[in-house]
């Protein structure tokens, strides 16, 4: 547990210290987020629709950006290699690294999604179940992105198919994610999506690090 | 006890070395010596445990070196080319993480003492020189505290006092039943009786 | 460069190089030859469709097809994890050899997909259908497997990255299938006729059974075949590969 | 026969079907065999150099 905390109190110095680059994930999110309104009708009823289904995208498409600082950036000053070295688990020291880039990146998106969801006039009464969805889907998010980072790691210009490798994988969170906005927004029961976003990251946080730590293994190799 | 048993290694169809055995025993010293490229760094990382042999096995007081428990990794140190230091951390804040995560003993402001890097604890790793940076990842070493120590060319960047610290470091190590592998280029440097020369 | 004879304890390359060479022309043959009766038999002499008339025989390859690229990731998955965690190149080269089939027979099958969907219901693609949505993130699993092992260019590295990947993806195969069947049971609704298995009367069902054995034989008789291709690529200039056929048999 | 082939007003998308697969068949036979061509080809191409130096490395005792 002392190496969770060492890790992760670590990562989030780090990123703080370059908190310029945290900002890009959530402009890219903004740009995307306006864009849409330009392509579609501006008519709020077309908006709402639409709104659910543009937002979750977004969301995934900006997660991808703040990817190098999860492993490449170690793995270039050789920390990553210590990390393997140490005689703290693998797989902890992992989860630690990616709860540090779920913090760093992902809360700050969660904590926006809500405000453009305003500018797509989603109804109030529709925002807690869109934060919960988000709230139950940064799990199983940030292990995919980590996944994918990892899988990449030893790779000069690996983050261009992290989003190939990646983006298939995340369809479910899709799917489910936007449902639990849309039923949120029609004031329907939305108890069925939000559980299986549940069931989802409670999968990838038991999977997940196993899978990631062999893979920042083989890529260290 | 460290041991190779007939290691070998094929990279890309073409062989490093084979049929490598040796043992070291505690307060042991091995020098590994040989032109660039040919296989040192790969013998080492096999060694620590972030490689594998393509055939043979390397142990760890009987225990096969690539599947070593969490706890046990903790007796091996393995510093390469990289330093092993966030760029954005200062010296201190390095040394602080690396003894939370091995858990060694040794004060990191003694360590620093040692190395006259005291006064450049709390700057960033960022703006040390090479030589600087050198030391402090050799500080990192020093307090993870570790049995075996696997450096490859650890004098790179380091002037005449630096190496002079290293060598009076290493003697200490393996006075006190520590074991290391060092590869590098001037082995006369390090050379003393009963020390184990491995030329690849 | 001559290497000296490696031993696996099990898959040692010229063992299975030999088995495949036995066994894919039996493979190829029988499976060509029922491919040519499934298709006159479903063509010619089966019935047509009450409900959709003659359209209604590309029944006789659109799943055959998807089941063949399900069942080539299937087998690519479980290739790489028997490769990764036993390190056998055999294992690893046979995950390589049914990922570009796989991929191909899951172009194929969107492509029948799309062309039985533009009669039946107007568009050539029906985003609506779960199938052809499943059948695409396949695809896309497919051109990722391939994109990350051409990225590599160390082919050890590259077969232990890429099993880790094979494997998450198969453990994501179902999860998708079924948010993606549970995704089209929202929007769609009973009304849109369950596309592909309405109850098929027996003269329908034995072509279709012929052609789902006809497309399982020719799978493996090409996987076989680049199967050993891969195997003589990894092997090198083993002493075994001496002992080939001097023209190298078909 | 004219009647069969035109497969009742969608003898085009039956037929186009039909020839898809079989062209990826087709296409899949015949990489194959290009592909074992070129590693035979090049397994015996290999066959031919020398053998590479033994390359046993020298461990003593320094005294």
């Amino acid at each position: 547990m002392r190496a969770f905390n060492a890790v992760f109190t670590r990562d989030l110095r780090v990123a703080f210290r370059r908190w310029s680059e945290l900002a890009h994930p959530l402009v890219f999110f903004i740009i995307v987020v306006t864009l849409f309104p330009l392509a579609l009708s501006p008519t709020s009823a077309q908006l709402r629709e639409l709104g659910s289904g543009v937002l979750w995208v977004a969301m995934l498409l900006s997660s991808l950006l703040a990817l190098d600082g999860l492993f490449r950036s170690d793995a270039d000053d050789g920390t990553l290699e210590q990390l393997l070295l140490s005689p703290a688990a693998i797989t902890v020291t992992v989860l630690a690294k990616v709860a540090a880039h779920a913090v760093v990146t992902l809360v700050p998106l969660v904590c926006l999604v809500p405000l453009a969801a305003l500018s797509f006039n989603i109804p109030l009464v529709a925002l807690p179940t869109l934060v919960l969805a988000l709230v139950l889907a940064t799990p199983t998010l940030s292990v995919l992105i980590a996944l994918g980072a990892a899988l990449t790691v030893s790779l000069r210009r690996g983050g261009s198919i992290v989003g190939l490798l990646v983006l298939p994988l995340t369809s479910p969170l899709l799917i489910f994610g936007a449902r639990a906005t849309d039923l949120g927004i029609n004031g329907e029961p939305t108890a069925a999506p939000l559980f299986l976003l549940a069931a989802l990251a409670a999968l990838a946080l038991a999977l997940g690090p196993i899978a990631i730590a062999a893979a920042v293994r083989v890529g260290l190799e | 006890m460290l041991r190779a048993q007939d290691l070998a290694v094929w990279r890309a169809e073409r062989c490093l070395f084979e049929a490598l055995h040796f043992e070291l025993h505690a307060g042991q010293l091995a020098l590994l010596v040989g032109p660039n490229g040919s296989g040192k760094t790969t013998l080492l990382r096999i060694l620590a445990g972030l490689g594998e042999p393509t055939t043979g096995v390397a142990t760890w007081n009987g225990a096969t070196i690539g599947q070593l428990e969490a706890d046990e990794r903790g007796a091996l140190a393995y510093r390469g080319h990289l330093e092993a230091l966030k760029r954005d951390l200062t010296v201190a804040e390095n040394l602080e993480f690396h003894a939370a995560l091995w858990g060694g003993q040794a004060d990191c402001r003694e360590v620093l003492a040692d190395l006259k890097l005291s006064d450049a604890a709390d700057t960033r790793v960022r703006y040390l020189s090479a030589g600087q940076r050198r030391r402090a990842s050799l500080a990192t070493l020093r307090v993870s505290g570790a049995k075996l120590w696997l450096l490859d060319e650890p004098t790179t960047n380091l002037d005449g006092e630096g190496r002079a610290v290293l060598r009076d470091w290493t003697s200490r190590h393996l006075a006190t039943g520590g074991l290391a592998v060092i590869a590098t280029h001037q082995p006369d440097e390090f050379t003393r009786s009963g020390v184990l020369l491995i030329e690849l | 460069m001559r290497l000296p004879r490696w031993f696996h304890q099990l898959g040692s390359p010229p063992h299975v190089y030999r088995l495949a060479d036995r066994l894919a022309p039996w493979l190829g043959t029988l499976g060509c030859a029922l491919l040519a009766i499934g298709a006159v038999w479903g063509l010619a002499i089966a019935p047509p469709d009450y409900q959709q008339d003659e359209v209604y025989r590309i029944i006789y390859i659109h799943p055959q097809t998807a089941y063949v690229a399900m069942m080539a990731y299937v087998v690519m998955a479980i290739a790489s994890g028997v490769g990764y965690i036993w390190r056998l190149k055999v294992a690893h080269a046979a995950a390589v050899s049914a990922a570009p089939l796989g991929a191909w027979f899951t172009f194929c099958a969107l492509c029948t997909g799309a062309i039985w969907g533009r009669p039946t219901w107007g568009t050539y693609w029906q985003w609506g259908d779960p199938r052809i949505m499943f059948e695409t993130l396949l695809l896309f699993q497919f051109l990722g497997y391939m994109a990350l092992r051409s990225a590599f260019d160390d082919r050890d590295k590259a077969d232990k990255v890429t099993a880790i990947l094979a494997v998450v993806g198969v453990v994501n195969v179902p999860i998708i299938h079924y948010s993606v069947e549970w995704w089209n049971s929202l929007h769609q609704g009973p009304t849109i006729m369950r596309f592909g298995s309405p109850a098929m009367t027996a003269d329908m069902l034995w072509p279709f059974l012929t052609m789902v054995l006809a497309f399982t034989l020719t799978f493996y008789w090409l996987l076989l075949r680049r199967l050993q291709a891969e195997i003589v690529e990894r092997e090198g200039d083993a002493r075994w590969l001496r002992e080939l056929a001097p023209e190298g048999a078909q | 026969m004219s009647e069969f082939l035109s497969m009742g007003g969608d003898g085009a998308y039956v037929w186009s079907a039909y020839g898809i697969t079989l062209a990826t068949l087709i296409i899949n036979a015949w990489l194959v065999r290009v592909k074992r061509g070129h590693a035979l080809r090049r397994a015996r191409e290999l066959a031919t150099q020398t053998e590479a130096p033994r390359k046993q490395p020298k461990v003593h005792r320094v005294q």
